[in-house]
């Protein structure tokens, strides 16, 4: 596998041989505080690398590591003397209290400056109680609103909130509707019962019902249902016109392919997570060509940088990857500006101004800029369609690589 | 002529406890039939357990035919052909009574038919009872039913040593008369017999030799009908 | 039509979840061990069809039988190594055994395979026969029919085979069954082996609608719990029945139910299967 | 309360060993004071006081009476849920909510032992999973009350003893410690109670002891209401420590039912410092292994640690406590072990 890529052992897991590795973490409080300059600086990536979430644990890993060694390689942090970023990753679980421990770890026995991560919302939220009191600054790609919904003062969330997604979800796909001159009154929407699911269908319900529309089915499900076929039974007898669906790949591929074996061609507009990974055109070939999905953020709005990605993993840079990598990359800004090692000074060149150099400015909305929330004021979703094998930007118009079509491919 | 099993200096304990058996001698010739009597938790069972290899660890030897039979798996003696049929009878409660004994045929190494056929219509005439129930479920069956498929199941492993534990136990007096009578039968056709009975004068009436097992040791032995008469026998298991 | 439509559909969907229970109930019928890995060689035998069907490609209704016998050989070892040790261990040791052998092979998978999600393609995965306005999804039908293929094939093996018959005698009397001349032991690990391979078998002929993962087996431990319990554990026969109920109870529930509450439906009637029926739907287990 | 009724026992021979535990808390009681108050090791001893006091929790049924519960995250999660919804809603102090939490798993107890009680071995494993699991369906769903899969965040508030809410982890390793204490005088008082002699006795044989005159519904009845309110009151201060939960954190059978039966498991069951010993292996082995194969292979330490359960069960499958007995008595062979023919 491509992503087994191994990370730069610490001098003190190389001191510690064997089974003595386990008593490393015992040693950390003795080992020197004192920082020289071309000391690196820690930086913590909490993501999940076992469980459900693995594979966007890796994913985003791949990510923050493809920017932390070329940060290194041209130099590292030239403010501080050149000192290189020295990743300290570790396993979240898919447990909060695990990656919370695991967090809390990174701070008092690495002296992490930062903590990226985590992917799920959950373990996000977890952490962030962690950082929060440990006053450090968190970088995250998670949607839940929650995140910066709370008044902490560091956190710094690089995408949109999941119900601006969901409800992007919904507006844009109007809008590609209109132009294209199709009619589309009755809409589905079906989502699983996570915490992603639950808050994205939020801004989804909401826009629906703003733009006045007859939501004609709304339907949770369980997360990792086996069978779908119920809940098709219900789309199939709704009437529905377009569907909906926020759901991770197992789902999404048994919607898709339980809607075409019923014959129901009407269109899928995903809600990013499951729809927009390589595994989604491998998993449905022909039948992903023309699927729209909502991304936050997409690796044609910047070739020059994403190709990297795709050169040395292997497949195209997705886009929990490429926000990860955004956190690093506004933390190299961040780094650089407070020429700094304390995480409250870092937190505060990441509070102030617009982050657009290099890997920050691959986001959405020309460079990232965090308001007072710590929420991205610049971002703004993608509406992303699948054509020849591609994931491709069609919307906003500004952004847009290429026109979308409208159309559905029958099994 | 070497006998068919020679029980030497066997002892048996469970986990770390006091031993069951202590230093056992006891000897079977060809075709003879023995029966070992004694009290309640005097270790007979363990004895006959020992021998067919699902009791506790042991020491000490047993041959069979000449053969260490204390290096030979459990399930491998029944092919040298030991055949014990256990207190509480132990029929497959959820198979028909053709299939328990048909599981004797397979362990014979044969799929039923040829001699498997024979030796269950030998079976049938044996316990005409059985053949009307061939198809009823073992767990169905009433006491002496069951007692007569657990024979009928081990006579299927054609046996030259037959250990019967209990074989009376829980059944009727008209019932235990006739399974007697089919005991004798199966011997008079040249099969050994181990019993163990609690119901000493019948046992002793049947047997050619007898045991008895005191406590995990044998205190005396002698001829059936020796032992019928001794005092110490009548007084301590015959109630007289 | 609705109805009728549910119910083809909880039928053909049960059917799999059925075949999939039939090794959890087998090797609790013999060794009388709840296995809660189970679920991790469904995982397994989807693995190995996966790649038979990209590097030879192999049908996963055919790679199915690759499954089958990988795993089977897997299991055997499985059950000789880590099973064996703990029979006679208290059940709550052997409970915990089962669970450090779900985590150990569902990251084993995840170091030897990666974490993405595998799935094959295959001409009929998006079709479907109408008989009327029924709908009968190709590839359910397939994995059903397969499903119950195997299912027989068992059934078939366990009762009309001398090993089978063995293997029964096991189960319901281990001692009397090692008196009889039946090595115990071996049976152990062929009913572990089966077991283990049928589920894998399964979960190789539901590949074709799903895709594979190392978690993916979580998603399927509850439904075969409630499978087998329903069925009654140790029953066979019962799995089938019990996978049927399940799959019938999740379809016809979303009729009435929101679809978020199906696995709740289908834990209160487990639960109130148990209290009512503790030996399951299906038979009574023997003294 | 018959059943609890206190015999006149206080023996010589528990004297020692209470005074030993005692120290023991003591000894425990200072350990944070040479820590970093904000620290990994302090929250990472606080999380293993929690399951340790869980584990003994669970232990006063499936120790005492064999009741090998596999969901007693429903009590867990109740706790967790009542308190949390009651500091958002009306700012009440977890305190309190901790009473009504306990209140609410006594009720969840009593209607679950309904269906369970019954049922033996395996049966009552699978029954009590899926209670939990239930319940985690119902948190997930009912959103309007819970939260939903969106999880609830304890409010950030200032230190204060009062509402249970502390910055640092300090203050929660002492309370965690307390609860262990608690529960572990509460577990030692039923095991050496007539309480505790009825459950032996369901544990010997069920059947023999109903027999004797044993009510063996109203022993585990009672053993059970007891676990569950311990249980949830506990959840509480899990949560308040860790501040944030969603249904599967609290509800979750890997996440708590098994994890809190493994503590107790691998400790030994039925003994008094078993969870303790069990939790002191499992929850900082877990955090070991992770930090020593951080940024290793994704799922390397998730199936190292997996390896080392299964080790553990295969040396001794009766716990470490047994493993212990046995080193000091310098004996190999394990009763028990081994010989399955009669089985």
């Amino acid at each position: 596998m491509a992503q087994n890529t191994r990370f730069p052992v610490t001098r003190r897991s190389l001191l510690a041989g064997g089974a003595a590795a386990l008593a490393a973490p015992l040693a950390a409080p003795f080992v020197s505080r004192l920082a020289r300059a071309q000391d690196p600086v820690n930086v913590g990536v909490v993501v999940p690398l076992s469980g459900a979430n693995a594979q966007f644990g890796i994913n985003s890993r791949n990510g923050i590591q493809l920017v932390a060694d070329e940060i290194n390689k041209a130099g590292g942090i030239k403010s501080l003397g050149g000192a290189p970023i020295n990743l300290v990753v570790a396993d979240s679980t898919s447990t909060p209290a695990t990656a919370a421990s695991v967090a809390q770890r990174m701070i008092s026995q690495n002296q992490v400056v930062s903590v990226l991560g985590a992917f799920a919302s959950s373990l996000t939220i977890a952490i962030s109680e962690v950082t929060e009191r440990r006053q450090l600054p968190l970088l995250t790609m998670s949607f839940s609103d929650i995140i910066t919904g709370r008044g902490f003062k560091n956190v710094f969330q690089v995408v949109n909130k999941a119900s601006t997604i969901g409800a992007a979800q919904f507006d844009y796909t109007m809008a590609i509707a209109k132009r294209l001159g199709v009619d589309a009154s009755k809409v589905a929407i079906l989502y699983e019962d996570t915490a992603y699911g639950t808050s994205q269908s939020e801004g989804l319900r909401k826009a629906a019902k703003d733009a006045g529309l007859d939501i004609v089915m709304d339907e949770a499900y369980p997360h990792g249902i086996t069978d779908v076929t119920p809940l098709i039974n219900k789309l199939r007898g709704s009437g529905a016109q377009m569907v909906f669906p926020v759901s991770y790949l197992n789902d999404s591929l048994l919607i898709i392919r339980t809607m075409r074996q019923q014959g129901l061609t009407i269109p899928a507009i995903g809600g990013a997570a499951g729809y927009v990974i390589p595994d989604f055109h491998k998993g449905l070939g022909e039948l992903a060509e023309g699927v729209l999905s909502i991304a936050p953020a997409n690796w044609d709005l910047a070739p020059d940088y994403t190709d990297r990605f795709r050169e040395r993993f292997g497949y195209f840079m997705v886009h929990e990857a490429l926000e990860h990598a955004v956190c690093m990359g506004v933390l190299r800004e961040a780094l650089e500006k407070s020429a700094s090692r304390d995480p409250q000074a870092v937190r505060e060149a990441l509070a102030t101004g617009t982050h657009n150099e290099g890997w920050s400015s691959v986001m959405t909305g020309d460079g990232v800029r965090f308001d007072e929330t710590g929420l991205n004021a610049n971002a703004f979703p993608v509406m992303v369609q699948w054509r020849d094998g591609e994931l491709r930007t069609v919307h906003p118009a500004k952004v847009a690589k290429i026109e979308p079509i409208w159309s559905v491919k029958a099994g | 002529m070497t006998a068919l099993l020679e029980v030497a200096r066997l002892s048996a304990r469970y986990g770390r406890g006091a031993p069951v058996l202590h230093e056992v001698a006891l000897e079977l010739g060809q075709g003879e039939f023995v029966t070992v009597i004694g009290a309640n938790t005097a270790g007979k069972s363990t004895l006959l357990r020992a021998i067919s290899g699902v009791g506790p660890a042991v020491e000490g030897s047993i041959r069979f035919d000449g053969r260490e039979l204390t290096a030979v798996a459990p399930h491998a003696r029944p092919k040298l052909g030991i055949a014990h049929v256990p207190e509480g009878r132990h029929v497959f409660p959820e198979m028909s009574v053709e299939e328990n004994l048909a599981i004797g045929a397979h362990a014979r190494g044969g799929a039923p038919g040829g001699g498997a056929a024979a030796r269950l219509e030998a079976i049938f005439e044996l316990f005409p009872r059985l053949r009307e129930r061939r198809r009823q479920f073992g767990g169905t069956l009433s006491g002496g039913e069951q007692q007569m498929l657990a024979i009928g199941r081990g006579l299927m492993l054609e046996p030259r040593l037959l250990i019967l534990d209990e074989p009376s136990l829980g059944l009727a007096p008209m019932i235990v008369e006739e399974l007697h009578d089919r005991l004798v039968e199966i011997h008079r056709r040249g099969v050994a017999i181990l019993l163990v009975e609690q119901n000493v004068s019948l046992a002793l009436s049947v047997a050619s030799r007898g045991y008895v097992l005191q406590s995990g040791s044998i205190v005396l032995e002698g001829p059936a009908g020796e032992l019928l008469r001794d005092d110490r026998v009548r007084e301590a298991y015959l109630g007289i | 039509m609705q109805l009728l439509q549910a119910l083809v559909d909880g039928l053909l969907i049960g059917g799999v979840y059925g075949v999939v229970s039939i090794g959890l109930s087998l090797v609790f019928g013999v060794m009388n061990i709840v296995n809660f890995a189970h679920a991790a060689f469904l995982m397994l035998g989807m693995f190995v069809a996966w790649f038979a069907w990209a590097f030879l490609g192999l049908d996963p209704l055919l790679g199915a039988f690759l499954s089958f016998v990988l795993v089977f050989a897997f299991g055997c070892a499985v059950q000789q190594v880590l099973v064996r040790p703990i029979l006679a261990a208290p059940q709550v040791a052997q409970i915990f055994l089962t669970v450090g052998l779900l985590i150990v092979l569902e990251n084993a998978a995840l170091m030897a395979f990666g974490a993405d999600f595998r799935s094959v393609q295959t001409p009929y995965q998006t079709s479907a026969f109408r008989l009327g306005g029924i709908i009968v999804s190709k590839p359910y039908l397939y994995a059903f029919a397969m499903a119950l293929l195997s299912g027989a094939a068992v059934w078939a093996f366990l009762e009309r085979t001398a090993v089978g018959r063995a293997m029964r005698a096991t189960a319901q009397d281990p001692m009397a069954a090692t008196l009889m001349g039946i090595d115990t032991q071996r049976m152990h690990r062929l009913a572990f082996g089966v077991g283990v391979g049928l589920t894998a078998f399964g979960g190789a002929v539901i590949l074709p609608y799903l895709t594979v993962s190392p978690t993916v087996g979580s998603h399927y431990v509850v439904l075969m719990f409630t499978a087998v319990v329903l069925g009654g554990l140790g029953s066979v026969a019962g799995a089938v029945v019990g996978g049927i109920a399940v799959g019938v109870i999740q379809s016809v529930s979303a009729l009435v139910f929101p679809i978020q509450l199906q696995n709740l439906v289908l834990f209160v009637v487990f639960i109130l299967v148990l209290a009512l029926r503790p030996d399951g739907i299906v038979r009574r287990r023997g003294a | 309360m018959s059943a609890l009724s206190l015999p006149k026992r206080c023996s010589a021979l528990a004297r020692p060993r209470a005074l030993l535990l005692a120290a023991l808390a003591a000894a425990a009681a200072i350990v944070p004071l040479f820590l970093d108050p904000q620290g990994y090791w302090v929250r990472v001893l606080t999380l293993t006081l929690i399951f340790a006091a869980l584990g003994q929790a669970w232990n006063i049924v499936g120790g005492l009476a064999n009741q090998i519960s596999l969901g007693h995250a429903a009590y867990f999660g109740v706790g967790a849920y009542a308190s949390t919804i009651l500091l958002i809603n009306f700012g009440l102090s977890p305190w309190i909510g901790l009473f009504v939490g306990m209140a609410l798993a006594v009720v969840v107890a009593l209607v679950l032992s309904v269906p369970t009680f019954r049922l033996k071995g395996h049966y009552f494993a699978l029954a009590t999973l899926a209670a939990g699991e239930a319940l985690r369906v119902i948190a997930n769903s009912w959103q309007g009350v819970t939260g939903g899969p969106v999880g609830l965040s304890v409010p950030f508030m200032p230190d204060s003893f009062w509402m249970m809410s502390y910055g640092a982890p300090r203050p929660f390793y002492w309370i965690a410690l307390a609860a262990l204490v608690l529960v572990t005088l509460v577990f030692w008082w039923i095991k050496s109670s007539a309480l505790g002699y009825r459950l032996r006795a369901v544990k010997e044989n069920e059947q023999a002891a109903e027999v004797v005159g044993v009510n063996t519904f109203r022993a585990k009845l009672w053993a059970s209401l007891v676990s569950a309110a311990a249980t949830a009151a506990i959840g509480v201060v899990y949560v308040q420590f860790t501040y944030f939960f969603d249904p599967d954190a609290v509800f979750g059978v890997a996440t708590v039912s098994v994890r809190l039966a493994l503590v107790a498991i691998v400790g030994g069951i039925g003994t008094v410092i078993g969870p303790v010993v069990g939790a002191l292996v499992v929850v900082p082995l877990e955090e070991l292994v992770n930090a020593a194969l951080q940024g290793q292979v994704a799922g390397l330490s998730a199936f190292v640690y997996g390896a080392i359960l299964i080790a553990v069960i295969l040396v001794e499958p009766r716990g470490l406590v047994a493993l212990f007995g046995r080193l000091r008595r310098g004996l190999g062979r394990r009763p028990g072990g081994a010989g399955e023919a009669g089985r």
